[in-house]
């Protein structure tokens, strides 16, 4: 019709270098000491960088405001070589100072980092943040001058490097920040397009409040000759249908998602643009221990056993996911778990009749809980319809707002819980860490001494396969005592315009933008 | 004659599809009117005068009103064949019409200055301030005092009268061929009646307007018009020239109209006694009205309805008030009846005032004095079929046993003269003067002992009201029902009033029994009241 | 006259008006389908051809066929068996959080436009207090206090539904006060409850019967939100407003999944507004034709 | 009037006071905080968060606090978006939301008036149920399913106009408008019949047409007065509706509008977002309301004049 001369987005970006990309939801905002979510993760990795980034392909530490680091024969000290040639994107050269001060910031007390505790590996951090010392000098940082940084942890960390790009130790601009308030401060106007400085490839363009937040290639970066785009507009966009007819009608490059039911569809056309792929990160249900009749580890095995995850995989979710039979899920290189929760309804229903419940008789209804999502039901209900199945017990569901499952979940008030974790760092311990006794984060009311003391044994081990092999041990208990059923590792499927060049997805939905760039010639 | 012919209407058979069935309301009406003719239409009230008039403009709701037949030319072309299109280049501009009920007929929510220049801007093409001086013009034609004042007033700041007047400006102003004026003057004094027989007459002659001319009172019809068509039940039953029908009537029906006409003064007027405590005391009575209207910053300043009147009334005594269209005869009786909220004074029932009453207490006064409405199809509630309607208060008393109550309410429907199948119909399924009739009955139904009535015959032709004042008549004597009888019509009051009050711009005139007043007339006002009747021969 | 010994006996507007809405094809046809619905709603679990949650993952969703007459949807489950289960979860919400809408809304604005002054300003400042609540909150809190029942989806329900009907009967009674057949009501001495209930409301009808069928939609919409927050139906079981919603997710894909679902309730909508004309005009006397 | 208009705002303070007292309670009382999230925060850090915005004050300190602020005209800051108060949120989502509910409203009286009028001349005829099937489709196809209908059909295979956006192209706010404005279109629809139906009947439109009217005067001069009387009860809170209801719009289509941060605000508890929109409407609801009031005493001459009956 009338429209073949209107150029959409997604061509006048690719004349004009311009990747329009779904980031979900709107960024709460950009300071990376104050966020938590994934969307502002996605700014954040284009406006700071930190001491060490990570390959979009391989996810390899690759030398960023750092040029080079050794790491002491004990594993627990790095001394970081920071390249003079670093710059704050408002000219200003970057110095070891500044990651001590923004580190110190980050660990504030008073600030409110609720991902402060990604530093805790650092010696002396976690009392700093604790408030339990209030002097700085005490936590293992310090410059060894101007562009030497010495960080000193608690016990060796295998995968340090890749924590440096958490948005939780990036560096941020102190005098900027003091400009518009205390270092303490939450939400000062340091964060405004107009006000902001930072040292990633690019710098804020343009901030409109669920509609778009643009960046603009930052031309005093280090690498700046690297980088291709000129700018990228992320859009806050939460209907996953929404997102999708974007893509169609050419007004995104990337979308985050692809809702289920579409993508059926472009695998059949195989069109080259979905990519699928495994994310670091498991699906999984949480069992209150404490509640009858979950209190019974065989009533917890039966529901664990009885659970056909390929179903699940292949005929609800249908994207890409991989059905999970242990909580970690598999890491590419090195760890990967022994220890496998069967599906063998026969078992089931033994172990059911042990616990006292021959074909279920006599179970008393149990709840499934889960925060309102349409895929989070139809998984539910499919669950609920293999228990009855195969074990003969009654299951209800029951679907709550987000904030008040959370609330649920955190006083114990459920007996089955739906839940997903996703690994912050691309290491075991990011999974296993959860279910220790009180952790804030297992709520299952789980509690076992030896799954504890692994834990610690892990942390403190600086030999690679003996440490795996306590992971492996912790896992074969969770196996065992199911606090949680997994049910699969996560998979993320993006729709990308064949025109953009250089981007990767990966396990941990991080993205680099440096080396990306827009090409239409091989499309067409 | 042909030529002159302008309306020539045949065969008309107008019915309405009702529960009842398919009823005939107008049967084979026929006739002719001239250029410049007047031709009056009397009758039985239901007998469809109203409704053969506007089905010749298409003006009948259909359904459930239905043109069975006939023809109707004006000028040549039959106006029942005419389209809505055609039509409308008719109405207003060569057919004008004024309707019955004139207080429903005006548009509550436009200025009367609106609606009179409506036409005049539209029709004629003059300019808003042409029309505008038009407009008042009319209405001062028609006898609106401060008409330059009043243009921009609501309808429903207007008197009964006014209205009415407001309804045959409205109809004057475009200058038609050929005026349908259904019972124009049922709300007027005489004095204003006269004037505006005067002005439809001087029209004639100037512009040789054609008028059909609905109306009870023979008197109008007699010295209005040329000829007279005399129907009852739907049926044309005598016509022609007035000094034929009048004078030498054939057919029964229109003897006994002609008999009908009051011509006595009451046989045995009732005297009170001094020294007895009157059932209703109105003393130093002033009610005001908010005058055009507050706007952003500045109350409306208020106007006079009534002032400093004071009246006395007997039990069994029926008072009548006459006066000027205007002069806040319903206005009094809406203030004693606690409807206004009066500004001073005392309205004593049996010593007891009335304003002082609140909430439950007046209630349960309120059976004691009733009242019927100037405006019947305005106070009937749209939505309840009569005998809802005047079962109604009887309900209210709860000693009456369902089943009587359907007794009762046949029993009114019979003393007010309406047939008894007509209990299942709704007010606008009615002719006027049965509109008025329940009104009337409703008021009766609570047997109360004071009853004012806002003019309740204005409405029903002479053979009907003969039957209505009988009844009052007897009620006063057996049960000593006390009237507060408001009228414009002079005869009337005469038949039945012990006393009359004479009111005029919102005070009380002139009072004193009924043939002292007539005979001698005291105030200059009074007596052109009188002189103004119109008389049949 | 004629009839002297005969005595007539009187009808009243509702005897009237269910005669005259009995000849009104389209309203009749409309109130045929409603019970139809009604009826079929109410055997659902005797005449489903399967059980609402029988799943059959192996068939996910798929188009109409002669086992499954309306498709089944992404969980192979019998989209036909879905709409009749939700028939009966929306049909009753939608008429019983109508009723309690209808009945609070007309009473409120009737009282407040009748008595006028204070009381007026007092109720319908509550109302503008009402409208003003946060009702997403409002809901969760339910939830969390009370669980998630129908009982209280109901109540939820009408109790926000109810402010537009009280002002627009507010609006209407304040206009019909004035008439003279109100004062004429007051001048009988009857009480001024009797007033509102014999002479305001039949006169505000109109206008109430037509924003009552228009409610009933809006409410079967509603309660998808309402157990979207948790409050209401739980899965396995369907209504329409959730049939409807995760229709829409997979329009292009399995349109059937939104066509059924949307047409039955527009088969409603339709049969609802015709009845509501029906007896619109039913219940005035001057606009019927009899 | 100017009494009448002082004496409603006079009215509408308690009425506010009374919103904010319990929306104020309502969302604390909701389960859930606003820094509940997937990961449980340290003790320690949930408590720094409380102290920065106040919540570790007890309840009537922290109201006290928030009503004090409030009177300066500050609302606070965000919770869920530290770096943007309020004030800043409304001051930026309002105009965008204004503006979409103000076409949406022009076309559903637009489309709604017509219609019903239309429908009301010949009642129950070919001319009643062709537009108000029309207008029901407005009701039967909820805004959630006329939006994504619309975008495919105008936005994807006919490629007319953009899918999403606002305020990119003119072209941008046309789908939005006309799938927020349907449903009300619907309504108006429908109450316009009525009511017109109503009115016609009255005898004063008979003298209308007995003056040789013509069919659009008298809808538009002798009827509408009376028959738009539902309608306009009906706008007040249809419009404080739109503008506080168009978050499923807002959603759809990518729209920066207030809706979507309101309604977001409640999942978040992002309590001061929810309070500060939850305030503004209830001034926008209250002023839309005095409006109609305004209207409806404007329209009917009865109501205009001080009223001295009894009754
Ligand atoms: N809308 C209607 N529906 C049913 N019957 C009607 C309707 N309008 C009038 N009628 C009936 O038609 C007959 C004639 O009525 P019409 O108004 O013409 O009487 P009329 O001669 O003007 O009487 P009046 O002098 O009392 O005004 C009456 O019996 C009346 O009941
Ligand atoms: N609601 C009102 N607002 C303002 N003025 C009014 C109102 N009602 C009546 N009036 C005025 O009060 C005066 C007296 O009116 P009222 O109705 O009492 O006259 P009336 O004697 O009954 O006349 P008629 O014989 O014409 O019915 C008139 O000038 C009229 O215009
Ligand atoms: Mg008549
Ligand atoms: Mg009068």
């Amino acid at each position: 019709a009338c429209s073949s001369d209107r150029q959409t987005a997604v061509q006048t970006g690719i004349e004009q270098q311009i990747l329009h990309l779904g980031n979900g939801d709107e960024p709460s905002d950009v300071d990376p000491h104050v966020t938590t979510g994934m969307p502002e993760a996605h700014l954040q990795y284009a406006l700071f960088e930190g001491l060490v980034t990570k390959n979009g392909k391989t996810l390899e530490p690759e030398p960023a405001v750092a040029e080079s680091w050794t790491m002491s024969e004990d594993g627990k000290t790095y001394t970081f070589k920071i390249r003079n040639t670093a710059r704050w994107s408002n000219g200003d050269e970057i110095t070891a100072e500044d990651f001590i001060w923004s580190w110190q910031r980050a660990l504030l007390p008073a600030l409110g980092n609720q991902y402060a505790y990604s530093l805790n590996v650092i010696r002396n951090a976690e009392q700093f943040n604790r408030g339990e010392i209030t002097d700085f000098s005490e936590v293992g940082v310090k410059a060894l001058d101007k562009y030497t940084l010495q960080v000193e942890l608690n016990h060796p960390v295998p995968y340090f490097l890749e924590l440096l790009d958490h948005h939780s130790l990036y560096p941020v601009h102190r005098a900027t920040i003091e400009k518009f308030g205390a270092a303490d401060q939450r939400g000062t106007r340091w964060t405004r397009p107009e006000n902001f400085v930072g040292n990633g490839g690019f710098v804020i363009k343009e901030w409109q409040p669920n509609k778009v937040f643009s960046v603009k290639k930052n031309p005093l970066y280090w690498d700046a000759e690297n980088i291709r785009l000129n700018e990228i507009h992320f859009y806050p966009i939460q209907q996953s249908t929404t997102e999708e007819r974007m893509y169609r009608a050419g007004q995104l490059h990337i979308t985050k998602t692809v809702p289920s039911a579409k993508l059926e569809q472009y695998h059949a056309e195989n069109d080259p643009a979905l990519r699928s792929f495994s994310f670091l990160g498991t699906y999984n249900y949480l069992l209150n221990t404490t509640k009858p009749p979950l209190d019974d580890v065989r009533v917890r095995k039966a529901l664990a056993y009885s659970i056909d995850r390929e179903q699940i995989t292949s005929k609800v979710t249908k994207g890409g996911q991989v059905p999970a039979f242990h909580f970690t899920p598999p890491f590419e290189n090195g760890y990967q778990a022994t220890a496998n929760i069967p599906y063998d309804i026969e078992q089931a229903k033994a172990l059911l009749s042990e616990a006292g419940y021959p074909n279920g008789e006599g179970f008393p209804a149990i709840t499934i809980m889960y925060n309102t999502m349409e895929d989070h039901q139809k998984i539910a209900v499919v669950i609920q319809q293999m228990w009855k199945r195969a074990l003969n017990i009654n299951v209800n569901i029951q679907n709550q707002d987000w904030k008040v499952f959370l609330a649920t979940l955190r006083t114990g008030d459920y007996q089955v819980a739906r839940s997903g974790w996703v690994g912050d760092y691309y290491d075991p311990n990011t999974f296993l860490d959860v279910f220790v006794t009180d952790g804030g984060n297992n709520k299952t009311g789980w509690s076992n001494a030896r799954y504890d003391e692994l834990i610690v044994l892990a942390a403190n081990t600086v030999d690679e396969q003996q440490r795996l092999a306590y992971f492996q041990e912790a896992e074969a208990l969770l196996v065992e005592e199911v606090p949680t059923i997994p049910i699969y590792t996560y998979a993320t499927n993006s729709l990308v315009h064949p025109s953009v060049k250089n981007w990767h997805n990966n396990l941990m939905d991080y993205y680099s933008y440096k080396h990306v760039y827009l090409d239409a010639s091989n499309n067409e | 004659m042909a030529a002159d012919t302008i309306l020539s209407v045949r065969n008309l058979t107008v019915a309405f599809h009702t529960r009842n069935g398919h009823q005939t309301a107008v049967r084979d009406l026929s006739f002719d009117l001239a250029a410049g003719e007047i031709l009056a239409i009397v009758g039985e009230s239901g007998s469809g005068k109203s409704v053969s008039c506007y089905s010749l403009l298409g003006l009948i709701p259909t359904p459930p009103g239905k043109i069975e037949q006939g023809s109707a030319h004006f000028q040549g072309a039959d106006l029942l064949a005419m389209s809505e299109h055609q039509l409308r280049k008719v109405r207003g501009r060569k057919i004008s019409m004024i309707f019955q009920d004139p207080m429903t007929s005006l548009n509550p929510y436009l200025r009367v200055s609106r609606q009179l220049m409506e036409p005049l801007q539209l029709h004629v093409g003059l300019s808003k301030n042409e029309a505008r001086q038009r407009a008042i013009a009319a209405l001062e034609e028609v006898g609106i005092r401060d008409a330059e004042k009043r243009i921009d007033d609501y309808p429903h700041q207007f008197s009964g009268g006014m209205r009415q007047r407001v309804m045959i400006a409205m109809a004057l102003i475009t200058e038609p061929e050929l005026l349908i004026a259904d019972e124009p003057t049922t709300a007027l004094d005489v004095t204003v009646q006269a004037q505006i027989l005067t002005l439809i007459r001087n029209l004639q002659a100037s512009r040789n307007l054609s008028v059909i001319f609905i109306t009870h009172d023979l008197g109008v019809a007699a010295s209005l018009a040329n000829r007279v068509l005399v129907m009852q039940a739907g049926d044309v039953v005598e016509s022609g020239t007035i000094d034929d029908v009048f004078h030498r009537p054939q057919h029964p029906y229109t003897q006994k109209l002609l008999h009908s006409i009051l011509t006595t003064g009451k046989a045995n007027p009732l005297s009170v006694a001094a020294g007895d405590v009157p059932l209703l005391d109105v003393r130093a009575l002033t009610t005001t009205y908010e005058a055009g209207h507050s706007s952003w910053f500045r109350r409306a300043p208020r106007l006079k309805g009534i002032e400093n009147i004071s009246l006395q009334i007997g039990r069994g005594e029926i008072v009548g008030i006459v006066g000027e269209s205007g002069s806040g005869k319903s206005t009094l009786g809406r203030t004693i009846m606690q409807l206004l909220q009066a500004d001073s004074g005392e309205v004593l029932l049996e010593g007891k005032d009335l304003c002082q009453l609140q909430g439950r207490e007046l209630n349960r006064t309120r059976h004691r004095f009733q009242m019927i409405f100037q405006d019947p199809y305005a106070s009937l509630n749209p939505r309840m079929t009569v005998f809802d309607t005047l079962a109604e208060p009887l309900r209210e008393q709860k000693k009456i046993p369902a089943k009587e109550i359907s007794t009762r309410v046949n029993q009114l429907m019979d003393d007010v003269g309406l047939d008894r199948r007509f209990i299942r119909k709704y007010p606008h399924e009615f002719s006027g003067g049965q509109r008025q009739r329940i009104a009337i009955a409703r008021a009766l139904a609570l047997q109360p002992e004071l009853i004012v009535a806002d003019e309740p015959v204005s409405a029903l032709d002479v053979t009907i009201r003969a039957q209505i004042l009988e009844l009052l008549l007897q009620l006063t004597q057996k049960h000593s029902l006390t009237l507060l009888f408001i009228s414009h019509d002079m005869s009337v009051v005469r038949y039945l009033c012990d006393r009359i009050v004479v009111m005029q711009k919102g005070e009380i005139v002139e009072q004193g029994s009924t043939e002292a007043v007539f005979t001698h007339p005291q105030q200059e006002y009074t007596r052109s009241l009188l002189a103004a009747i119109p008389q049949m021969a | 006259m004629q009839s002297t010994t005969v005595i007539e006996q009187g009808t009243s507007l509702g005897k009237d008006a269910l005669i005259r809405l009995r000849k009104n094809k389209m309203a009749m046809a409309g109130a045929i389908m409603l019970l139809l619905l009604s009826i079929v709603a109410l055997l659902t679990p005797w005449i489903a051809p399967y059980s609402y949650d029988a799943q059959n993952l192996n068939l996910g969703a798929s188009p109409p066929s002669a086992a499954h007459w309306l498709g089944t949807d992404v969980l192979g489950r019998d989209q036909l068996t879905r709409i009749m289960y939700g028939s009966r979860i929306s049909l009753m919400v939608g008429f019983i959080a109508t009723s309690v809408a209808l009945l609070i809304g007309v009473l409120w604005g009737a009282i407040a436009g009748f008595f006028g002054g204070r009381i007026d300003a007092l109720l319908m400042r509550t109302v503008d207090a009402l409208y003003a609540l946060p009702f997403t909150i409002f809901i969760i809190l339910l939830t969390v206090i009370f669980g998630s029942s129908m009982l209280l989806l109901f109540l939820a329900i009408g109790a926000v539904e109810w402010l537009t009907m009280a002002r627009i009967v507010r609006g209407q009674v304040l206009s019909i006060k004035q008439q003279e057949f109100v004062e004429a009501a007051v001048s009988m001495g009857l009480s001024r409850w009797k007033i509102i209930y014999r002479y305001l409301i039949p006169n505000v009808l109109g206008p109430v019967i037509v924003y009552t069928t228009l409610t009933i939609p809006g409410v079967i919409l509603l309660e998808s939100f309402l157990s979207f927050l948790g409050l209401g139906i739980q899965p396995p079981q369907s209504s329409w407003g959730s049939l409807i919603s995760s229709g829409v997710e997979t329009m292009e894909e399995y349109p059937w999944l939104l066509l059924f679902p949307a047409l039955v309730l527009s088969l409603t909508l339709f049969s609802l507004n015709f009845l509501g004309d029906g007896l619109r005009d039913a219940l005035d006397p001057r606009t019927s034709k009899d | 009037m100017l009494a009448f208009i002082i004496r409603r705002s006079l009215q509408a303070i308690p009425v506010i006071l009374v919103v904010i007292t319990v929306t104020f309670f309502m969302v604390r009382a909701a389960p859930g905080g606003p820094f509940d999230e997937e990961r449980t925060a340290p003790p320690e850090v949930l408590r720094a968060l409380n102290a920065q915005y106040n919540l570790d004050a007890p309840a009537w300190k922290q109201y006290t606090d928030y009503v004090i602020n409030l009177l300066k005209g500050d609302m606070g800051p965000s919770f869920k978006f530290p770096g943007r108060s309020v004030n800043e949120i409304i001051a930026d989502g309002f105009p965008v939301t204004l503006e979409l509910s103000f076409y949406a409203i022009l076309i559903a009286l637009f489309i709604g008036l017509i219609a019903g009028v239309i429908a009301s001349l010949r009642p129950n005829t070919a001319q009643d149920y062709v537009p108000m099937s029309t207008a029901m489709a407005g009701i039967c196809l909820p805004n959630f399913v006329l939006g994504p209908l619309l975008i495919l059909c105008f936005g994807i295979w006919l490629d007319w106009v953009p899918v999403s956006g606002w305020g990119y192209t003119p072209g941008d706010k046309i789908l939005p408008a006309i799938t927020l404005g349907s449903t009300y279109a619907a309504y108006i629809a429908r109450i316009t019949r009525g009511s017109m139906l109503e009115v016609l009947s009255q005898d004063y439109i008979r003298t209308a047409r007995a003056k040789g009217l013509s069919t659009f005067r008298i809808i538009t001069l002798h009827a509408s007065r009376g028959g738009i009387v539902p309608v306009i009860s009906f706008l007040g809170p249809a419009l404080a509706g739109l503008l506080s209801g168009s978050f499923v719009v807002e959603t759809i289509f990518q729209i920066p509008g207030l809706g979507r941060f309101y309604v977001q605000a409640a999942f978040n508890r992002d309590y001061t977002v929810i309070l500060g929109c939850t305030i503004f409407f209830s001034v926008l609801i209250i002023l839309f309301n005095l409006l109609a009031d305004i209207l409806l005493v404007w329209l009917n001459p009865r109501l205009r004049q001080q009223s001295r009956e009894r009754g």
